[in-house]
């Protein structure tokens, strides 16, 4: 029943309901475990400051590029933290960031990209990542990112038939 | 009496049609106001479609004009029954954005106050999800337990259930020794009454059968929805962000992260159970290594304006990891707070991990989730 | 004697029809006439706050019948012990028999349960073929 | 013969007490308020805390908490009341027989507490917005002794008299 992950070869598997006790292996600050994968990885991954940022590697990518990131990351063995909507409106630039962290190595991983602001549109992933339905409804609701191939894009946090977008920068209740 | 042409008179086997059961807003089992669209063949589910936002608290656009410190008392409304790991998320990122050096003795007793706040809320998901499965009495047990930990943190933070006690830079009053005390005899308290819960619930035949082999999650599945702590832990992937990103005073303690591999409700509860006697051993190694000294970093900046850029910080709250990714722009108030809450990934994996499910496997796999409603709200 | 016994039976039978009847016609005279409404959903059946999606009358599957009667067999299972309670024990003379006749009766009639337990209706198992 | 009468009333006067059916049946109702089971948020944690052994519901009578509206008297709306969620709350409502209460816990309940704020999109500023209030508790979480508190004043209003000692701060 316990296909090993990808990466690290997960816990060998325990009898049932005893509490085994293996500790996660700890991920030291610098350098971080299982950045091995960074030598097959076609992403451009620069190493950030942990103890400043909090994740380990950052990539900037063009919009068209997100599900190859997130087809490589998932078969690396990530798993999708969460999708962050950035409304830049100095800027005029409507910004996304996919966050991603390894639950054997503690690995976090940043995968942002941004597109004009007038209506700003991305592939979905949650072909790849069923988990990322949610969170694009959600950054749907917020900026109006329309998630192309999205199965069903309908309001997630605000009601059916909510057509505002709140966290805009712009919006006026 | 109008014959349909493929009604049963003409049909061998007729197919029952499916219907759609609302386990609505308002329903015991949801624990709050979580709605799940059932499609139902019978006793069976064939799709649940969770519809979320009844109790959407706009959090995050409340960040947008509210300066970090008015902030703090929401990181407690967020997920009010681990509110001190959630607190200390928030100011973690801000203190991790302008490099700000928390004293010892704070980071110790942030350590001591977020253990004890999460044997309270694995006490309340105890109770509350024996009573989803029929039991009425270990609510009462679990709440008696509870009240002595509420005791002990509203001497120190003032407040039984929303603490806002961290403070940006250290914490809003130092431990007195009544609390030191007490919690020493809490821990003591506790351990029998832990093997008391092992010998009147756990090992119940009639809780076993509901639990064993239902809602099987395996840990791909957990991995493709992000599903973390519990949920994860239970379907063998040892992964706890106090030991995955170590933060505050962790690596200073020695503590073991239950794992099974089993990945149905029975793992995740016993997950529970084993985490709240780990909790007690942290408790035990930081009340014995508590250092003295300040309580709040010297030269906290009254207004506080972080420096341009992205920072997350994550902790393992009760139900999972729960992040905090903050975007500033150098003012005194975020451009941009995203919360990444444990529960919407862990509810994200309902709708396929329970297909085929009978209606009451279903709610003992809701409640083994252990769900917050205004956590996937915000 | 017989004006005697129809007295006692007709008490009997006016001491139901007040117990049955005697609460409806209370609650008419006590209780409010209407609720005060401000969605007008006081007759929605559904008590979950949203409103029922598609229509209730369906085909079910057969196992919910099936559930219905084991539960109206032993309904009538009950009936017939209740005299059996009122004199049980009175007859000395006839020693532990009517024992034995209630474990008999009772005995035939859970029957129904290795029936039921046979045709599958415990397991919900569903006879649909979309299954 | 009125005289006899006067001295018939005084001597049974300790045993015979005459008031209208509806104080008898408030004081039955004052006695056993059955709560629906309606938590939102945080205040649903202390309202069940309330309900728990140490601050014991029980005492009042008011600890049978039925999660249908149709066996329920009175409606502790204890959290906040989402734009979303307030046609559900009024349905709710509706479905509750006559005689009902509403007991609004939490600062959400009275006026949308913390979540007012310039441009807030989602939250109804009060209950009492969508239906008339008998008891307002204030408090962020209110403490289970204030629910309680909401109780007997709720129990006062029904029977206009109080049974319980008013609690003296010192």
């Amino acid at each position: 029943m316990n296909t090993s992950l990808p990466g690290q070869t997960s816990t060998n598997p325990q009898p049932v309901n005893s509490a085994p006790n293996t500790a996660a292996p700890v991920a030291p600050v610098l350098p971080p475990v299982g950045l091995e994968f960074l030598t097959r990885s076609t992403l451009p991954f620069q190493t950030v400051d942990y103890a400043l940022k909090g994740y380990h590697l950052d990539a900037n990518v063009g919009s068209d590029k997100v599900v190859a990131a997130a087809v490589e990351l998932n078969r690396e063995g990530f798993a999708l933290d969460t999708i962050t909507g950035v409304d830049w409106l100095a800027q005029n630039q409507m910004e996304v960031v996919y966050d991603y962290f390894h639950p054997l190595t503690g690995l976090r991983v940043v995968i942002r990209s941004k597109v004009a602001r007038e209506n700003p549109e991305f592939p979905t992933i949650s072909t790849v990542y069923p988990g990322a339905a949610w969170h694009e409804r959600e950054a749907h609701d917020f900026f109006g990112i329309r998630f192309s191939g999205h199965p069903n894009l309908i309001p997630f946090l605000l009601p059916e038939d909510a057509t505002y977008h709140p966290l805009r920068k712009d919006f006026a209740p | 009496m109008i014959i349909k042409e493929d009604s049963v008179l003409t049909q061998r086997e007729a197919p029952s049609e499916t219907f759609i059961l609302n386990l609505g807003p308002q329903h015991p089992a949801t624990h709050g106001v979580l709605r799940v669209k059932m499609t139902m063949d019978g006793e069976f589910v064939t799709r649940a479609e969770p519809v979320c936002g009844y109790i959407h608290r706009m959090q995050e656009k409340m960040a947008e004009n509210r300066t970090y410190a008015q902030y703090l008392p929401n990181t407690s409304r967020i997920d009010y029954l681990s509110a001190m790991t959630y607190t200390h998320a928030f100011v973690g990122v801000v203190e991790r954005a302008a490099k700000l050096q928390v004293p010892r003795r704070a980071e110790y007793i942030r350590v001591i106050t977020s253990e004890l706040n999460r044997i309270s809320s694995h006490l309340v998901w105890w109770g509350a999800f024996l009573l989803d499965l029929g039991g009425f009495t270990p609510l009462l047990y679990a709440f008696d337990d509870r009240e002595k930990i509420l005791d002990l943190l509203e001497g120190v933070t003032g407040a039984r259930l929303t603490y806002a006690y961290y403070r940006i830079g250290g914490l809003y009053n130092d431990v007195d020794d009544a609390f030191l005390n007490g919690t020493r005899a809490f821990v003591a308290h506790m351990r029998p009454r832990l093997k008391m819960y092992r010998e009147l619930v756990t090992e119940n035949i009639i809780l076993r059968k509901r639990l064993v082999r239902i809602g099987m999650v395996t840990d791909q599945m957990c991995r493709r929805y992000g599903a973390s702590g519990p949920v994860i832990r239970g379907s063998g992937v040892p992964y706890d962000v106090r030991k995955a990103e170590p933060y505050s005073a962790y690596p200073d303690f020695d503590f073991d992260i239950p794992c099974f591999t089993e990945g149905d409700s029975m793992a995740r509860y016993l997950v529970r159970l084993e985490e709240i006697a780990q909790s007690l051993r942290i408790i035990e190694q930081a009340l014995d290594r508590l250092p003295s000294g300040p309580v709040m970093a010297e030269k906290v900046p009254r207004v506080l304006k972080l420096p341009v850029g992205d920072y997350c910080y994550a902790v393992e709250a009760a139900r999972g990891r729960f992040m905090v990714r903050l975007v500033s722009d150098n003012k005194e108030i975020p451009y941009r707070l995203k919360l990444r809450t444990p529960c919407l990934s862990n509810l994200s994996l309902f709708e396929e991990a329970s297909q085929g499910m009978l209606l009451p496997d279903a709610l003992a796999f809701m409640g083994s989730l252990d769900l917050v409603i205004p956590d996937i709200d915000r | 004697m017989l004006s005697g016994d129809l007295v006692y039976v007709s008490a009997f039978c006016l001491a139901g029809l007040v117990f049955a009847l005697g609460p409806i016609v209370l609650v008419h005279l006590i209780s409010a006439r209407k609720t005060r409404n401000y969605a007008n959903k006081t007759q929605q059946y559904v008590e979950c706050g949203m409103d029922p999606i598609g229509d209730a009358w369906i085909r079910y599957s057969a196992v919910y019948y099936l559930y219905a009667l084991v539960f109206v067999a032993f309904a009538v299972d009950v009936l017939y012990l209740i005299p059996v309670a009122v004199v049980y024990n009175r007859i000395k003379e006839l020693g532990n028999r009517d024992f034995f006749e209630l474990l008999i009766f009772v005995g035939i009639l859970s029957l129904v349960i290795v029936y039921a337990w046979k045709k599958g209706v415990f397991e919900w198992k569903r006879k649909t073929n979309n299954s | 013969m009125e005289a006899q009468d006067e001295q018939l009333l005084k001597d049974c006067a300790p045993f015979v007490r005459f008031s209208k059916l509806d104080e008898l049946l408030n004081l039955g109702r004052a006695n056993s308020l059955w709560p629906l089971t309606f938590g939102l948020a945080c205040c649903a944690i202390e309202m069940m805390a309330a309900g728990a052994s140490r601050f014991d519901l029980a005492r009042f009578g008011a600890e049978v908490f039925r999660p249908s509206p149709r066996q329920a008297d009175v409606m502790i709306v204890a959290g906040t009341i989402n734009k979303k969620m307030a046609s559900a709350v009024k349905t709710l409502y509706d479905q509750m027989p006559e005689p009902k209460w509403v007991i609004a816990m939490g600062n959400c309940a009275i006026s949308g507490g913390p979540f007012v704020f310039p441009g807030q999109y989602a939250v109804v500023e009060g209950v009492d917005k969508l239906f008339p209030v008998d008891v307002f508790i204030p408090g962020c979480p209110p403490r289970p002794e204030a629910l309680i508190e909401g109780i007997l004043k709720l129990e006062e209003k029904l029977t206009g008299k109080r049974r319980w000692p008013v609690v003296k701060p010192e």
